[in-house]
């Protein structure tokens, strides 16, 4: 660098090539930028904490709610019900289907270490237990049970007695629903299964569609005039047809249904990411990076589709949810999963079905309204912090 | 019978019974059941689910036909709600036949006349038979071509209708006695076809006619005002409405709502659910709307968990009956049903026909005719009456009992629970179902078998499906019925006989040789006693079958209507009546629309 | 671009075809045809609506209405025969497909086969109410989306912006069908408010009112209906509109816009709009076509309303291949032609756009 | 217009940028001031904070009065009343800032709708009126064009005429001649010297071009970092600078002569008529009606270690010139790049060469991607073309910035945190990075002050001298291209009208318009 005159003051002397130094290396400094700028956005980010509890406890939910105990100790010995089968002879029982531990019969069994009588009389067994710690005059070695909080599962039926769908009450939290199944062990269930099915069903399906929206936007030609009219067909195919067929061949599976909604559910963005990329492909930074010789994929990837973006961002979440009423109104007519499967479809036709149940109805619709408020949380905080110009308090 | 003075034993009567005595003489006043002084007048209404797009139930399979289409037709033969199988002459002034039955003359009245106004002959009533026979469901014409050799107009009010050879003549009065002559001027002269979907309705000799008609919403019918039976001896205290409107509805609960408000005003219910839980509404506890449980002596369906017993795996009534076993009919009526159900035992729910315990008298000597083709247990234990269950939804006494079943059956239980047979293999079993409504019923059902260890999935298929499958009798389990008559003769071959196994109306697929014989036997039966103890033999074998888990029945109606309508104090047993022997009360009408309940 | 439309235009017919087959060839896998609907009907069920409308009862009323004309009697095998004539499934499956094609050509849509109607007349039947259920309901949501939507952006992060967030997604996560019985039972039933007609599109003396009374009446009766069927429509529209209007507003362009002294909505509705909204502009045009074939089958059910949404969902479970296919072909074309006019918004819209290779 | 003590800072991604701090200054009545300095000194900012037309991010305090009501944290209703029609913009940045869906006609007549009330034919004549004061040729033809179809000359001059359709009191007028031939750039001053002598109009001009200044400044104010260091009467300041920067400023020049090609050098790139000629649609069918022939037959030739000089009136194709040859739009044609002929060529096989073949686009705004960072966007050629897979991207990033006068810690701002001149200097880094073998420069220092002008025209000559390279060097800076050229092209409405030795060139043109060129150019700058 020849400076003009010596005497003349550097213009630049500040500037020297400092290498800003590196933090965590696992996100490029612009990821850590639209992290803090995520986290910056207290609704975004407490909606995400919130929900990945929510869908982290759910993954548990086995432990949270199931007709069968946590842990069981019978005659010194631990059993764990909810991993592994064991028969009521395994209990001191004569039947060798599995333990119903509901049920008093069995609870005393494992109280007192398999005293036979109690199929005849567990009350009275269980509280001379209670009180002296031998049941029949005989000492016993004391056994018990450690159940989840919520003692049913997503099919248990209620064991306590009244007509369903039951109102709220102590054991049943949010009632019982018209099949006298726990609302509340269903619900729980019901979300850990939508949010599974949606979550693989919607990155799925949104990759391929983002893809293939992209490619035919950013090429154009015949590439987009072929696939674009392979697609319009495609789009006019019955789905509802192909998944009769598909469930008579196959059978219902959560897989196949999965496999199913993906494959009817991808052109969904397919259209909006191409007019994007049509549209985006004519910028000037799209021709910078041609001429940096970086290839299509970068360009389409890394160039246009921060760019492209917002109508996938902003139609995620109801993508998401979206796909949650696709199963539910598959459930609905018949095409869903197997009808005691936890679905909260098919709770929301219960609640219409049962309009004297409104607790139906008001669970229902927290759940979704909980689910959806998140995602649309999350997914605003996601666009903010992709947003150049987007300044953080 | 009747009998008259040919020699040739032709009888001629007011009427016909094929086993009973006529229980109205000609010179009746009235049916015995009806109010003779109901007034006249009003309106009922009554709702209907779905849409209509078609006046015409005739065509196979074309159109929703609207509701009550036919009210405007009359039989010329016809029944009471308080007798089983008699029919009387009403177009008609007697019928004339010979005792083996090769002919049938009708003395059809001249007094009759269409809603046109035209008079009604045995043209006409030719007329029918023969459209029916050209343009009806091919079903019907096979059977009925089948039946009928010749017809003649002998007389402009007598025709001869002459049966085939080789015919059982079993039926064949009441079938075709029980022709509603339409008119053939009309669809000369409109060129109308009956196997098309249209909105006119040929005019009948009936009571009421069309009045008008809002498709998909509404359909209203009037009184005839020159109706010519009004003071026919069997028409008197009946049709007492001036009107009768129906209307439609897409949804239920959006039906519901209009009775509420009192768009229509006579409601029969039959969801359990909906009857204990959903009249609690102002107008009823105003008092303004009626609710109502009135007894029914009508025979319920047989309904039930059928099996397919062309199935290797249900060959074994073992197996069927621990299968039954789990079904826990107490928890599921007070705890689903609300306690409003009886459980079903026989296939015919009436004292008259029902088989209990031991046999005995004449289906005593039946039954032992076959004594060696059956099992000794229809002897010797009292007939088999479904499972009593307790109040807890798996009830243990009947687990352990179908695990003993099911080890009689060569199934036990492995090391996870699941049942096996002696090769290892678990015992699949696949239930399919259409209707969403009933899932909440079987679901714990499929629970109580998932329990017992019996691999079974429950399948809810699209209707279409469903029937496909039912027809194919690719099925294991579903949930459906066969539907008994108070009289059987041939029909009770198709439900349950051989011969029909595959049949649609065969649901299970039943076939017992026994059985078989048996009914056969009924259509050659001269008294209704002989019939009856035919028939509990046979539904003693059959329940001892056990093909059908039995379910609930109900013996009653459930009503509610706006307190403006009264119906006789001796309500007859098999009807309800309301659209027939029913009256409006206009007092009570005003006093209601005074006080706005009704618009 | 006069190739490419015609290119377009030709493509149709490949397209078309393609269409066609796909949904032929599936219709004969699938399980359960026309004919079991048939013979269910005859059986007195067969309602494909139970599921919906919640008619089921676990009491068998008997007939109140049937005529018991076939009841009891078998279905022989020559019936079924008659009827796989009648539908012309004796015929192979190639000639029928190539039957129905050469029909359709020439606009023969053919009839039912449950009505003596003719899938085009039965189509028209039902096409006033889902066009006033389309209409409304669009007109609404565009009206209420896109200014709030654009209000929102420019005021994000505002109060504002938090509660209306939250009012559009409450109102989304209502389940369609439940806010449609609540408002029924509200404010059309027997219990609560009786002010709205439960059913229908007018009143039954709507020929005898006046014209202002018609009017009147038509909108008291499709009040509830359309705001059941408006109500989860927003959410979408409006955050779309909201982010594509964050990302354009802060353009130099925009700055530009205001530094002309434009007021506010001139430069949001006058500049950005234009840029921003080009997906939403683009699909004006098959949003018409929806308006008109729209249907949505609860929404229907619960206000007893006969429209498209129903006809599909009755053709499809219960196999009306005349219907089925009329209606696939037809509204296939409308939307493979609606398809060239969207793409054509696009150049409408931005100039820029082609769809021409890029071959450098 | 007073402004006093304005300061005016970002907060982005937590970290705090004072852009303008305690600036006070103010504007009389038909008074223009100057407003020069550093590239990235806060003048844009400046400008912009008067009527209030930053984004969000900034934090204004101080005040700034118009004909004594205030401006910061006005109503935004005051504020619309004052802007377009008393005060009107010049945007730094013309490619961007235009409407790209509206055309020509629209941007225009709106604002004379807005604040004239004209409409129709009336409003038409106007624009056309305005289009003809600005330059625009064939205006006519013009009216239904949309920016990108528009040089970025033409784009600048729309944009002077959109300010200047409403008569303002005060026209601020950011770098409003920069991407200007000499011819066109004389007519504009002259255009707004009637404008201020006839209605008494008040300007803010902020500009590099200090021979402009001294023309046209009643007073001047020098900034850097933030701060006026200088003010004061224009031919006091010139005379007499007082501050370092406005002496370093002042004194800087574009001197010396580009190095001789050594003997014997390759040709780099060669072309042979290229033809460029775009079509234009019209009606429902977009049927081809006719072509803007933006290149008619270009040839030439450049040569490693040379540069060549492409120079002429805006809009004559230069640009599209410059795009053809680096297969960025269609053309006919050969182009040989290093013996290959790479007009058939699909993009695959170009994408090797394109590490070989850079540019830096004429709109250095609109060429960087608004979501990446200039770290990123500078790197991409790197991660890429694997240029020295030994050292780290990160560190050869840092030095470019600090070569081209960025300030390293910068790098992971979006571009639209910089000043123009500061995008300039990224789209320079970006294409300098990978040492190409051809570099065509299609205005790359029209944003820059004088001194970093310098800079980086050392830098190409260093970097030529080191490397060979060979630029292809668009610029209405005559001064610049003499420094650095030893070809010149002369292109004149697509056609190439001269070509030869850039010393012949200059000194000795040989048509009338290479010579009116050369006159207007240098008297400008003369007479300054
Ligand atoms: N949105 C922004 N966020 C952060 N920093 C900004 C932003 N806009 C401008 N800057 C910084 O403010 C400073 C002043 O910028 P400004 O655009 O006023 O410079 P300028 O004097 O106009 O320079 P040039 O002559 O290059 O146009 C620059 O250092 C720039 O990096
Ligand atoms: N995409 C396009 N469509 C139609 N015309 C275009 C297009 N791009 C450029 N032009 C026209 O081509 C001509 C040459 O434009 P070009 O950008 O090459 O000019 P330039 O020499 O670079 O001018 P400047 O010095 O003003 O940048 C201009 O008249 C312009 O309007
Ligand atoms: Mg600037
Ligand atoms: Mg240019």
């Amino acid at each position: 660098m020849a400076l003009p005159d010596p005497d003349i003051p550097d213009p630049l002397p500040e500037l020297s090539p400092v290498v800003p130094e590196k933090k965590r290396a696992w996100l490029s400094p612009l990821n850590q930028r639209r992290w803090r700028n995520f986290r910056r956005n207290r609704r975004a980010f407490w909606s995400l904490i919130i929900f990945a509890v929510l869908f982290g406890l759910s993954l548990f939910a086995e432990f949270i709610a199931n007709n069968k105990p946590i842990l069981v100790k019978y005659q010194g010995e631990y059993y764990m019900p909810i991993f592994q089968f064991y028969p009521e002879t395994a209990f001191g029982g004569d039947l060798p289907i599995e333990a119903q531990y509901q049920y008093e019969d069995i609870a005393c069994l494992i109280v007192s270490g398999g005293v036979i009588d109690c199929y005849d009389d567990p009350e009275g067994i269980l509280t001379e237990i209670e009180e002296s710690g031998t049941a029949l005059g005989d000492p016993v070695d004391k056994g018990w049970m450690i159940w989840p909080i919520i003692p049913y599962r997503y099919d248990t039926i209620v064991d306590i007695q009244g007509a369903a769908p039951s109102a709220p009450d102590a054991n049943n939290w949010l009632g019982t629903d018209d099949t006298k199944r726990d609302v509340v062990a269903r619900v729980i269930y019901g979300f850990r299964l939508s949010i599974a099915f949606t979550l693989i069903v919607t990155i799925s399906a949104s990759l391929i569609g983002i893809l293939a929206g992209a490619v035919q936007g950013y090429f154009g030609g015949w590439l987009d005039l072929v696939f674009q009219r392979l697609l319009e067909i495609w789009s006019s195919t019955p789905s509802l047809y192909v998944i009769i067929i598909m469930f008579a061949i196959f059978g219902r599976s959560f897989w196949m249904l999965v496999f199913l909604t993906v494959l009817f559910g991808w052109p969904a963005l397919v259209g909006v990411v191409r007019a994007e990329f049509l549209r985006a492909r004519n910028f000037e930074y799209v021709r910078a990076a041609r001429a940096l010789g970086v290839s299509n994929r970068t360009i389409m990837f890394r160039h246009m589709l921060p760019n492209a973006m917002v109508a996938t961002v902003t139609l995620l979440p109801f993508i998401i949810t979206g796909t949650i009423s696709t199963l539910a109104g598959l459930d609905f007519l018949g095409y869903g999963l197997p009808s005691s499967a936890p679905s909260l479809g098919e709770l929301t036709l219960q609640a219409k079905q049962n309009l004297q149940a409104p607790w139906l109805a008001f669970t229902a619709f927290f759940t979704f309204a909980i689910m959806l408020s998140l995602l649309v949380f999350i997914f605003e905080g996601v666009r903010d912090a992709f947003d150049p110009r987007k300044t953080f308090a | 019978p009747v009998f008259g003075e040919s020699h040739e034993k032709i009888i001629v009567s007011h009427g016909y019974n094929e086993y009973d005595e006529l229980k109205y003489s000609p010179d009746s006043p009235h049916l015995d059941y009806v109010n003779p002084d109901a007034p006249l007048g009003g309106e009922i209404s009554l709702s209907a689910i779905g849409t209509f797009d078609s006046m015409n139930p005739y065509a196979t399979g074309i159109g929703n036909w609207g509701a009550l289409s036919t009210v405007g037709y009359e039989d010329i033969l016809q029944t009471t709600d308080d007798e089983v199988g008699s029919y009387y002459c009403v177009l008609c002034n007697t019928i004339e036949y010979p005792e083996s039955k090769d002919w049938l003359i009708i003395n059809l009245r001249d007094d009759v006349f269409f809603s046109d106004g035209t008079q009604m002959t045995a043209e006409d009533v030719k007329f029918t038979l023969e459209l029916l026979l050209e343009q009806g469901t091919p079903s019907y014409r096979t059977a009925v071509n089948a039946m009928v050799d010749k017809v003649e107009v002998l007389e402009p009010h007598k025709i001869k209708f002459t049966f085939a050879d080789g015919i059982p003549r079993k039926g064949l009065i009441n079938q075709f006695g029980s022709l509603s002559p339409w008119s053939k001027k009309w669809y000369e002269e409109t060129g109308a076809r009956l196997d098309e979907s249209r909105l006119e309705i040929s005019p009948g000799t009936g009571e009421y006619m069309l009045d008008s008609l809002d498709v998909g919403r509404q359909i209203v019918y009037r009184r005839n005002p020159e109706y010519w039976g009004r003071d026919h001896w069997f028409m008197k205290g009946r049709g007492n409405y001036d009107s009768i409107r129906i209307e439609y509805f897409g949804d239920s609960s959006a039906a519901f709502e209009a009775f509420k408000a009192g768009v229509y005003t006579f409601r029969r219910e039959n969801s359990s659910i909906n009857w204990a839980t959903l009249y609690d509404f102002p107008a009823l506890d105003k008092g303004w709307v009626k609710k109502e449980t009135l007894a029914d002596g009508s025979l319920p369906g047989a309904t039930g968990f059928i099996f397919n017993m062309l199935r290797e795996k249900f060959q074994d009534r073992n197996l069927r009956l621990a299968i039954g076993h789990m079904f826990n009919f107490t928890w599921t009526n007070t705890n689903l049903q609300y306690g409003l159900f009886q459980q079903r035992e026989s296939f015919w729910e009436n004292e008259r026909l029902k088989a209990a315990g031991l046999p005995e008298g004449r289906e005593l000597e039946i039954l032992e005719e076959f004594r060696d083709q059956l099992p000794d247990a229809i002897f010797t234990e009292p007939v088999t009456l479904p499972q009593e269950s307790g109040e807890r939804p798996l009830d243990r006494r009947n687990l352990r009992k179908a695990l003993k079943f099911m080890a009689a059956a060569g199934y036990t239980p492995g090391a996870d629970g699941m049942l096996r047979d002696a090769s290892g293999k678990t015992l699949d079993v696949e239930f399919i179902e259409d209707s969403q409504s009933f899932d909440r019923i079987l679901l714990p059902y499929v629970e109580n078998l998932k329990t017992l260890g019996v691999n079974i999935t429950y399948n809810r298929i699209d209707p279409s499906q469903y029937q496909n499958r039912r027809q194919e009798n690719n099925f294991d389990m579903r949930f459906a019925g066969y539907s008994s008559g108070l009289v059987e003769g041939s029909s009770l071959e198709q439900k349950y006989g051989c011969d029909d196994r595959e049949d649609i109306f065969n649901a299970a697929n039943y076939c017992n040789s026994v059985v078989d014989i048996l009914g056969k036997r009924i259509q050659e039966v001269e008294t209704y006693d002989e019939m009856a103890a035919l028939i509990r033999a046979i539904d003693r074998i059959m329940r001892y079958d056990y093909f059908v888990v039995p379910v609930w029945m109900l013996q009653e109606n459930w009503v509610a209507y706006f307190d403006m309508y009264e119906y006789p104090e001796n309500l007859p047993e098999f009807g309800l009546g309301h659209l027939d022997y029913w009256w409006y009360n206009a007092e009570k009408a005003e006093a209601l629309k005074a006080a706005g309940a009704l618009r | 671009m006069g190739a490419y439309i015609l290119r377009r235009l030709l493509l149709i017919i490949p397209t078309l075809f393609g269409i066609m087959l796909i949904n032929f060839t599936l219709t004969q896998f699938v399980p359960g045809g026309p004919i079991e609907q048939i013979l269910a009907r005859l059986e007195g069920s067969g309602d494909v609506f139970e599921t919906i409308s919640g008619g089921g009862g676990d009491v068998d009323l008997g007939s109140e209405s049937d005529s018991g004309y076939i009841g009891g009697r078998g279905l022989p095998k020559e019936f079924i025969e008659d009827l796989e004539k009648q539908f012309g499934f004796d015929k192979p499956a190639h000639i029928r497909f190539f039957n129905m094609l050469w029909n359709y050509v020439r606009f023969d849509f053919g009839e039912s086969y449950f009505r003596s109607v003719s899938v085009i007349d039965l189509v028209i039947e039902k096409m006033p109410v889902s066009i006033t259920l389309g209409l409304w309901s669009t007109l609404i949501a565009y009206l209420v989306s896109i200014p709030l939507g654009i209000r929102k952006a420019v005021r994000d992060g505002s109060n504002f912006d938090t509660w209306t967030s939250g009012l559009i997604i409450m109102a989304y996560a209502i389940p369609g069908f439940l806010f449609a019985i609540l408002l029924l039972v509200m404010f059309a039933g027997g219990t609560y408010w009786q002010i709205f007609p439960l059913r229908g599109l007018t009143s039954e003396n709507f020929d005898d009112l006046s014209a202002l009374g018609k009017v009147a009446d038509y909108f008291w009766h499709i009040a509830l209906p359309v705001i059941a069927s408006s109500i989860g429509g927003f959410a979408t529209l409006t955050l779309l509109t909201k982010n594509s209007f964050l990302d354009e507003i802060k353009k130099q362009y925009v700055v530009t816009a205001k530094a002309k002294g434009l007021n506010e909505s001139r430069v949001l509705y006058g500049h950005v709009f234009r840029n921003a909204m080009l997906i939403v502009i683009a699909g004006f045009p098959s949003l018409f076509i929806g308006i008109f074939f729209g249907g949505s089958i609860i929404i229907e059910t619960i206000f007893s309303l006969d429209g498209l949404g129903r006809l599909g969902f009755e053709a499809t479970v219960a196999r009306d291949y005349p219907v089925i296919f009329g209606t696939l072909f037809a509204f296939g074309l409308l939307g493979l032609l609606v398809g060239i006019l969207s793409d054509l918004m696009y150049v409408f819209v931005d100039p820029r756009i082609d769809f021409e290779k890029r071959e450098v | 217009m007073e402004v006093r003590d304005l300061s005016v800072s970002f907060r982005q991604d937590g970290a705090e940028t004072n852009a303008v701090k305690n600036v006070s200054f103010d504007i009389a009545r038909g008074e223009t001031v100057a407003l020069v300095g550093e590239s990235g000194s806060g003048k844009s900012v400046t400008a912009l904070s008067t009527v209030s037309l930053l984004p969000d991010s900034a934090e204004i305090t101080g005040s700034v009065t118009y004909e004594g009501t205030q401006m910061i944290g006005a109503p935004e209703a005051d504020l619309r009343r004052v802007r377009g029609n008393d005060i009107s913009f010049i945007f730094q940045e013309p490619m961007t800032s235009l409407n790209p869906l509206h055309t020509l006609e629209k941007q225009l007549a709106e604002s004379i709708l807005l604040h004239q009330g004209l409409t129709g034919s009336a409003a038409r004549a106007k624009v056309l009126e305005l289009l003809n004061k600005v330059g625009i040729v064939e205006p006519e033809k013009r009216l239904t064009s949309y920016p990108h179809q528009l040089s970025g000359g033409q784009r600048q001059r729309v944009m002077i005429a959109m300010a200047l359709a409403n008569g303002p009191e005060l026209l601020i007028a950011d770098e409003p001649t920069t991407a200007l031939d000499v011819t066109i750039q004389a007519q504009i001053l002259e255009l707004l010297a009637d404008l201020k002598e006839a209605e008494g109009m008040s300007m803010l001009f902020i500009t590099h071009d200090l021979g402009i200044v001294r023309k046209f400044a009643d007073r001047v104010f020098v900034m850097k970092d933030g701060e006026i260091v200088e003010r004061g009467e224009t031919k006091a300041l010139f005379d007499d600078p007082q501050h370092p920067y406005t002496q370093t400023l002042l004194s800087a020049e574009q001197t010396g002569q580009p190095d001789p090609v050594p003997e014997g050098a390759e040709t780099v790139a060669e072309t042979d008529a290229l033809r460029i000629w775009f079509p234009i649609f019209r009606g429902l069918l977009k049927r081809t009606v006719g072509h803007i022939k933006a290149v008619n037959a270009a040839s030439l030739s450049v040569r490693a270690g040379e540069t060549v000089g492409i120079v002429g009136e805006s809009g004559s194709g230069k640009t599209t010139l410059a795009l053809a040859i680096m297969r960025l739009i269609s053309s006919d044609g050969p182009i040989v790049f290093m013996g290959r002929d790479i007009q058939g060529l699909n993009s695959k096989a170009l994408r090797p060469l394109r590490s070989q073949m850079q540019i830096v686009f004429q709109d250095p705004y609109g060429s960087l991607s608004p979501r990446m960072t200039v770290e990123e966007i500078i790197a991409e050629g790197l991660t890429i073309h694997q240029i020295d897979p030994n050292r780290d991207n990160r560190e050869m990033v840092a030095e470019i910035m600090v070569e081209v006068g960025l300030d390293p810690t910068t790098m992971h701002r979006y571009p639209h945190e910089f000043s123009g001149g500061q995008r300039q200097r990224i789209a320079i880094a970006r294409a300098m990075i990978l040492r190409p073998r051809l570099l065509v420069l299609d205005e790359p220092t029209s944003a820059l002050d004088m001194t970093v002008q310098v800079q980086i025209v050392d830098l190409l000559r260093d970097l030529q001298k080191k490397y060979g390279l060979a630029y292809l060097f668009i610029s209405h800076d005559l001064k610049v291209v003499r420094a650095l050229s030893h070809k010149v092209m002369v292109m004149k409405r697509g056609d190439v009208v001269e070509q030869g030795d850039a010393a012949q060139i200059f000194d000795n043109p040989q048509t009338d318009y290479t010579r009116e060129l050369m006159a207007a150019a240098f008297e400008v700058k003369a007479t300054g």
